[in-house]
C-alpha cells in the first residue's frame, strides 16, 4: 500500500486570482509581509502497487488523465510506503 | 523589415502586407505587423462578411443603437432601452470548456455595461457532439459549470437559452453568450473618444500574456496545432468582473465620461485604435503605465494581450482623479495612460520611446473588404433526394413518442438551467422551462420576453428557409409569451468562408434572416459572426443563432407554455402541412436528415399578430411554439407543469398527410393554445380576422396523454412516466 | 424601523433586499458599505446573498473579516436582528455568530430552483407571523449551503429551538428527497441562541411579491417588524 | 524570505463528498486499487520573517485565523527558506 500526496496549482502563466483575493486578505489583517499567494488543490489517496515505481507512475497517469486540467494546472506529487 | 514568414504567420498575407506598406510609407515595425494582422483578421474586421451583412435590415421606431457599437440599443418605453447583443467564444471554448465559456459569459456581459446599462439577463445557445461520446460528455458538463460560474457570481441571471446535440459539433462545439442591460435611453454610453487632451484611463484587471492573438485564433481553423500555437488560456475572474460592472456604472453616472471601449479580442490594440477612430481623433497613450501583472512584456504583447475584465475610458479633462477615486473605491486598477489628439494618429509609446505609430482608421474601419466566391454545395441536391412515402410505415406510436421525449434535443435542459442562478435581480416572472423567458421591468407594470433560438439541421439542409425559420421560431416563442418582438440579435456561426460553398451557406443565411426580419418588421441591432468552426475540414452545421428581444405591454398579461386548469379546450392554432423534412423524428426513427423545410413569411405573421392579440385580451390560459418532434411532443411539453401536471386528450384526423407526419411533423406556423371554454368564441372570431385556421382538437384533464388519431386512440401513456423521462434524459446521459 | 443592507465586495442581492424592504414591506433602509466602522442606528441588519469576494478561499471567509463586521458583532451582541441570506448566512457561520458551516452541496453543483420550507416553530423574531409547521413556498440558489455541524452543537441547538427552517416536501413532510444539497438534518435556516442572528440558504426576498409566483417570503421580513414592534414598545 | 505550503483537508470526521466522486471516477479509469481520496486545498506562500520559527508561528496564525475553517478542516504545513 502507497500513500500519495498531490499538489495542483495554477501554471504560473496563468492569473492566480483567487491567490491575490486571499493574499490582499492576508494583509488586511497584519500579515503585511505575505507575497504570492497560490491557491491550488491537495489530494491525499491510498493505492496497491507492485512497487514504489509502479505506484509513481499510476500517480502520474491519474493527474494527467483526470486529476488535473493540464491545460491551465501543474502538479506535483510525492509517493512513500503507507 | 519583416520577414513575409512573420507577418503570414500572424495573418496578414502579402497583399494585405503591401497596403500596409502604402498606409504608413514605409514597413511596419513588429509590434505594428501584429496590431494591423488582429484588427484586420475576420473576427475583428469582418472582411468577409462585412458586405453580406449590409443586407440586414438596421432600423425602426425603436432603435436607438444598430450595429456598430459594443451593442444594440431599443427603447422599451417609460424612457428606458435595452441593450442587447449575443457573441460567440467557440474555439477557447474547444480547448478549455470552462475558462473558455466563462470568458465568453464575461465578455459579453462587458459590452452590455460599457454601453452603460446595467446587465439584467444572461442567454446562452450551446451546440455539442452526442453525448454518447465522452469527451463531449466533458465539454457539454464544464461549458455549463462555467456559464454558471460565472454568470452566478457576477449576479446576472441566466434565464434562457438553447442546447442541441449532433455529431456535426463534435470536434468544434458552439458555445454563444447573449446579455441584456437596462438604460435609460438618454444615458447610453458610447465608445467614441473626442476632446483633444482628454486623459485615456486604463480601468480594471491587469495585464498579463493570455490569449495573445485570440482574435486570429478565432479566425483559423481548429487542428492539433492550434494546441500549439495557442498562448495561454484566458481564465476569467468573474469577482472582478462584478466590481467592474459596478464601478464603472457609477463612474458613468457622474457624466464626465466621454467615450468608453471593453477591451474583448484584441485587447489595447482594438479599444485604442477604435475608441479613436469613431471620435475622428488620436491618441497618445504610454504602454509603461499599464497595470501588468508579468514581467518583460514586450509592447506587441501588451497590445495584443486578451487579458480579461480590462476597459479603456476617455474621461472629461480635470475630472479624471473622481473616476480614479471611484474605481479605486471598488478596490480596482484606473490609470491614466495617454490623453487624446486630434491627428488621428495613434502613438504607443513604451517608456517615453515610440513603439507603433498608426493611423486609427485604418486598423479601426478601413479594413480589407473580399468579395468572396460562393457556391452551391453538392450535398444539397442529395438531402433534396427525399421521398417520404419511402418510408417505412410506423404501426406503434406510442414507443416512439417516448424515444422523442427521451432525444436530448428535446428533453428538458433541467439539468442546464439549475445550475444558473435565474432569478438574480428579482424580474424573471416566467423562469426557464417556457417557451421564452418573462423579465418584469420594476416599477412599470410592463415586462420583457427574451429567447435564444436556432434548428441547425433545418439551415444544413436550406441555409436560406432554415435562418428565416429561426427568426420566425424566435419571434413566435416571444409572442407566445405575450410579447410583441421588437429587435434581433444573431450569432452566425459558420465553417470557413474561405471555402464558396460555406461562403454560400453564409449568404443564403444572412438572406433568409434578413428577409424575416423585413416580413415582422423586426430589425437587427447587433450580432457576431464566427467563422472557421471546422475540425479535419469538415464544417459544423451553419448556426445562425436568433436572440429575439420582446415587449410585454401589460406584464399582467404574460404566458406561458403550460396547461393550467383541466377542462380547459386546447385548441391547434395555425397552419398544418407536411412537416417530415429535417424533423427530429425523421432522424431519430429513420436515421435521416433529409428534404427540405419550408415557410411561409405571410401565414407566420398573420399567426403572431393572432395569438398575440388573444393573449393581450386575456383570451389563453396557455401558448406552446409547436416545434421538434412536431404536435404530440408540444401536447406532452404543455402537460408537464412544475407547478402541477396535467393530462390531455385530443382527437385528430391525419387530413391528407401520413399519420407519423400528423403527430411528429415539424410543420411551421403552429401554435397548441389552451383556453378556457367560454372563451373559445372569441377565439374562433379572432383567428377569423387573421384569416388563421383553428381547430379545437380535444380538452385538459386527466393523468394520461390521449391521442386518437383518425378514429383510432392510438397514444395513452401516463403522464408521469413520460415526464420522468423527459425530465431525465440529459442527467442519465451524463451519469 | 430602519433597516441596513451590508454591501460586501461581491454581493449581488442587497438591491433585492433594499427593494422588498422599502417598496414591499414600506420601511426605511440604506445600503452600508462594508468599510463602514458602525451600524449604530439600524434596528436589523441584512447580509445579503451573492459572491462576497468571489467565494474565495471558502464562501462567505474573506467577507467575515470586513471592518463592518466588528460593527456587526457588536448590533448582535447589543441585541439588534442579524440576518443572513445565503452568501449573508455563510459569512455569518465564518465570523462565529452562528454554529456550523456552509460546504458544497452533496451533488457538488450548483442548486437554483423553488422548494418548500417547513417553519419548525413560530417563537422566534423571524417566524412569529407563521405558524408552526407551516410551509413556505421559497427558493433556492447557491453552490455552498450543506450545512454542516457536529452532533453534540445540534443537540444544543435543537433543543434552543435554534432550527427555523428545514427543506421539506409540498406536504410538508421532512424527507431525504426533500432534501436538495445533504444538509444536516434538512437544515435550511438557523438563529443564535439568543434568537436575534439568523441564517437562511432560501431567498426570502426573491419570493415576496405574488409575480415572483410566492409571497411567502413576505412572513419572515413581516415576523422580523412584529418582533421590533415588540421591542419599541 | 521563507516560502511556505500549506496542506488543508477535511478532518477524518466529516465526510468528503467530493473524494469520493474523485475516488468512483478514478475506479471507472480502471484505478481500481485506489482508496481513500481525500480532496483538499493547497496554498503556497512567500514571506518575510525573522527566523524559521517566526514564519511558521505566522503561518499557524494565518491559518487559524483565515485560510482554514477549524470547525471542519486540518492543517499541516512545511516552511522552508525561499
Ligand atoms: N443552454 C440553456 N441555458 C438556459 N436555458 C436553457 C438552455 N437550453 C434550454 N433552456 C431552456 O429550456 C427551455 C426549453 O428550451 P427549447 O427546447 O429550446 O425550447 P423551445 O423549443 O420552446 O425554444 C426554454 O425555457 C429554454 O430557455
Ligand atoms: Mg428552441
Amino acid at each position: 500500500m502507497y500513500r500519495a500526496r498531490i499538489f495542483i496549482t495554477l501554471k504560473k502563466s496563468v492569473f492566480d486570482t483567487q491567490g491575490q483575493v486571499v493574499r490582499k486578505s492576508l494583509q488586511a489583517l497584519n500579515f503585511d509581509d505575505v507575497e504570492d499567494v497560490r491557491m491550488g488543490k491537495y489530494i491525499e489517496l491510498q493505492l496497491e502497487a507492485a512497487d514504489k515505481a509502479a505506484a509513481e507512475a499510476a500517480v502520474r497517469d491519474m493527474c494527467e488523465r483526470l486529476l488535473v486540467n493540464t491545460v491551465i494546472e501543474q502538479y506535483g506529487y510525492e509517493v512513500s510506503e503507507a | 523589415m519583416i520577414e513575409p514568414k512573420v507577418y503570414r504567420e500572424m495573418g496578414l498575407n502579402d497583399v494585405e502586407y503591401a497596403q500596409v506598406m502604402k498606409i504608413l510609407g514605409r514597413h511596419p515595425n513588429y509590434t505594428e505587423v501584429g496590431m494591423y494582422a488582429v484588427m484586420w483578421s475576420e473576427h475583428c474586421g469582418y472582411k468577409y462578411s462585412r458586405p453580406v451583412l449590409k443586407l440586414f435590415p438596421t432600423t425602426g421606431p425603436r432603435v436607438l443603437q444598430g450595429p456598430g457599437e459594443n451593442a444594440g440599443a431599443v427603447d422599451v418605453g417609460d424612457g428606458m432601452a435595452v441593450v442587447m447583443k449575443i457573441e460567440s467564444h467557440n474555439h477557447p471554448s474547444a480547448v478549455e470548456p470552462y475558462e473558455g465559456a466563462a470568458t465568453g459569459v464575461g465578455g459579453i456581459v462587458r459590452d452590455i455595461f460599457t454601453m452603460g446599462a446595467r446587465p439584467m439577463a444572461a442567454l446562452n445557445s450551446l451546440r455539442f457532439g452526442e453525448l454518447s461520446d465522452a469527451r463531449t460528455r466533458y465539454l457539454f458538463d464544464r461549458a455549463v459549470s462555467g456559464i454558471a460560474g460565472y454568470g452566478n457570481c457576477i449576479g446576472v441571471p441566466s434565464v434562457a437559452g438553447e442546447v442541441y446535440f449532433d455529431d456535426s459539433y463534435e470536434g468544434n462545439p458552439l458555445i454563444n453568450a447573449m446579455c441584456l442591460g437596462l438604460v435609460k435611453s438618454d444615458k447610453i454610453a458610447r465608445s467614441s473618444a473626442s476632446g483633444v487632451g482628454n486623459p485615456v484611463m486604463y480601468v480594471g484587471a491587469k495585464t498579463g500574456r493570455d490569449g495573445i492573438h485570440g482574435a486570429t485564433f478565432a479566425s483559423v481553423e481548429l487542428s492539433d496545432e492550434s494546441e500549439e500555437r495557442r498562448s495561454p488560456t484566458q481564465v476569467g475572474d468573474p469577482f472582478t468582473e462584478k466590481l467592474l460592472i459596478e464601478a464603472t456604472l457609477e463612474a458613468l453616472n457622474t457624466g464626465h465620461i466621454v467615450g468608453i471601449q471593453d477591451m474583448g479580442a484584441a485587447g489595447l490594440t482594438c479599444s485604442t485604435t477604435e475608441m479613436a477612430a469613431k471620435g475622428d481623433s488620436g491618441m497618445e497613450v504610454d504602454i509603461s503605465l499599464v497595470p501588468r501583472r508579468e514581467e518583460g512584456m514586450t509592447p506587441y504583447e501588451v497590445m495584443l494581450s486578451e487579458s480579461q475584465e480590462r476597459m479603456l475610458l476617455v474621461a472629461a479633462k480635470g475630472h479624471e482623479n473622481e473616476v480614479k477615486g471611484i474605481f479605486e473605491k471598488w478596490g480596482l486598477n484606473a490609470v491614466v495612460i495617454g490623453r487624446l489628439t486630434d491627428d488621428g494618429i495613434v502613438r504607443i509609446y513604451d517608456n517615453g520611446e515610440l513603439a507603433a505609430e498608426v493611423p486609427a482608421k485604418s486598423l479601426a474601419e478601413d479594413t480589407p473588404v473580399y468579395h468572396m466566391d460562393a457556391r452551391i454545395p453538392d450535398y444539397i441536391a442529395q438531402v433534396r433526394r427525399f421521398d417520404k412515402d419511402e418510408l417505412p410505415q410506423i404501426e406503434d406510436f406510442e414507443p416512439i413518442l417516448e424515444l422523442l421525449l427521451r432525444r436530448h434535443n428535446i428533453a428538458s435542459k433541467e439539468y442546464i438551467y439549475r445550475q444558473y442562478d435565474h432569478m438574480a435581480q428579482i424580474n424573471t416572472v416566467v423562469l426557464p422551462g417556457s417557451d421564452a423567458a418573462v423579465l418584469r421591468l420594476k416599477g412599470t407594470g410592463r415586462g420583457l420576453a427574451v429567447t435564444v433560438d436556432c434548428n441547425s439541421r433545418y439551415c444544413y439542409l436550406d441555409p436560406y428557409i432554415g435562418s428565416a425559420i429561426a427568426v420566425a421560431e424566435a419571434a413566435r416563442n416571444v409572442v407566445c409569451s405575450g410579447a410583441e418582438p421588437a429587435a434581433v440579435t444573431d450569432c452566425l456561426n459558420f465553417g470557413n468562408p474561405e471555402k464558396p460553398e460555406i461562403f454560400w451557406q453564409f449568404r443564403q443565411a444572412v438572406e433568409g434572416i434578413s428577409a424575416a426580419c423585413r416580413a415582422f418588421g423586426v430589425p437587427v441591432i447587433s450580432g457576431n459572426v464566427s467563422f472557421y468552426n471546422e475540425s479535419q475540414g469538415i464544417a459544423i452545421y451553419p448556426t445562425p443563432a436568433i436572440g429575439v428581444l420582446g415587449v410585454i405591454e401589460n406584464i399582467e398579461r404574460r404566458c406561458t407554455s403550460f396547461f393550467k386548469n383541466d377542462d380547459d379546450a386546447v385548441v391547434l392554432l395555425g397552419f398544418n402541412g407536411p412537416g417530415l423534412d429535417g424533423s427530429e423524428y425523421l432522424k431519430a426513427a429513420h436515421g435521416r436528415v433529409a428534404g427540405c423545410p419550408s415557410l411561409d413569411l405571410d401565414k407566420e405573421k398573420r399567426l403572431q399578430a393572432c395569438c398575440l392579440e388573444a393573449i393581450r385580451s386575456g383570451l389563453l390560459a396557455s401558448a406552446h411554439d409547436i416545434a421538434e418532434g412536431g404536435l404530440a411532443v408540444a401536447l406532452a411539453e404543455s402537460c408537464f407543469n412544475t407547478e402541477g401536471s396535467h393530462g390531455v386528450s385530443v382527437e385528430i384526423s391525419s387530413d391528407g398527410l401520413r399519420q407519423d407526419d400528423a403527430l411528429f411533423g415539424e410543420a411551421q406556423s403552429r401554435i397548441l393554445v389552451s383556453l378556457d371554454p367560454s372563451k373559445l368564441d372569441s377565439l374562433i372570431k379572432l383567428a377569423a380576422e387573421h384569416d388563421v385556421p383553428l381547430m379545437v382538437i380535444g380538452a385538459v384533464g386527466g393523468s394520461n396523454l390521449i391521442i386518437d388519431l383518425d378514429g383510432s386512440k392510438i397514444i395513452d401513456l401516463k403522464i408521469e412516466k413520460i415526464e420522468s423521462a423527459w425530465r431525465g434524459s440529459i442527467e442519465e446521459a451524463l451519469a | 424601523m430602519k433597516f441596513g443592507v451590508v454591501i460586501f465586495p461581491g454581493s449581488n442581492c442587497d438591491c433585492d433586499c433594499r427593494r422588498v424592504v422599502e417598496q414591499v414591506m414600506e420601511q426605511p433602509v440604506d445600503l452600508i458599505w462594508h468599510e463602514a466602522d458602525s451600524v449604530d442606528g439600524y434596528d436589523c441588519i441584512i447580509l445579503p446573498g451573492g459572491f462576497s469576494y468571489g467565494n474565495y478561499l471558502r464562501a462567505g471567509a474573506i467577507a467575515s473579516h470586513s471592518p463592518v463586521m466588528g460593527a456587526v458583532k457588536k448590533a448582535a451582541a447589543d441585541g439588534k436582528l442579524v440576518m443572513g441570506i445565503c452568501n449573508g448566512f455563510q459569512v455569518l457561520a465564518e465570523a462565529g455568530l452562528l454554529p456550523g458551516v456552509l460546504q458544497r452541496n452533496k451533488n457538488l453543483r450548483f442548486i437554483c430552483k423553488f422548494l418548500h420550507l417547513k417553519v419548525e416553530h413560530n417563537k422566534s423574531a423571524f417566524t412569529n407571523a407563521c405558524s408552526p409547521g407551516q410551509v413556505l413556498r421559497i427558493p433556492i440558489a447557491h453552490d455552498e449551503g450543506k450545512y454542516y455541524v457536529d452532533t453534540k452543537v445540534l443537540a444544543e441547538m435543537e433543543a434552543k429551538g435554534q432550527v427555523l427552517f428545514r427543506y421539506c416536501d409540498a406536504g410538508g413532510t421532512v424527507s431525504a428527497e426533500a432534501n436538495p444539497n445533504g444538509s444536516l438534518g434538512n437544515i435550511a435556516g438557523i438563529c443564535n441562541r439568543k434568537g436575534n442572528v439568523m441564517g437562511m440558504m432560501p431567498y426570502p426576498e426573491r419570493s415576496a411579491e405574488e409575480i415572483l409566483t410566492s409571497a411567502d417570503g413576505r412572513l419572515i421580513f413581516e415576523s422580523m417588524l412584529r418582533h421590533l414592534r415588540q421591542v419599541w414598545k
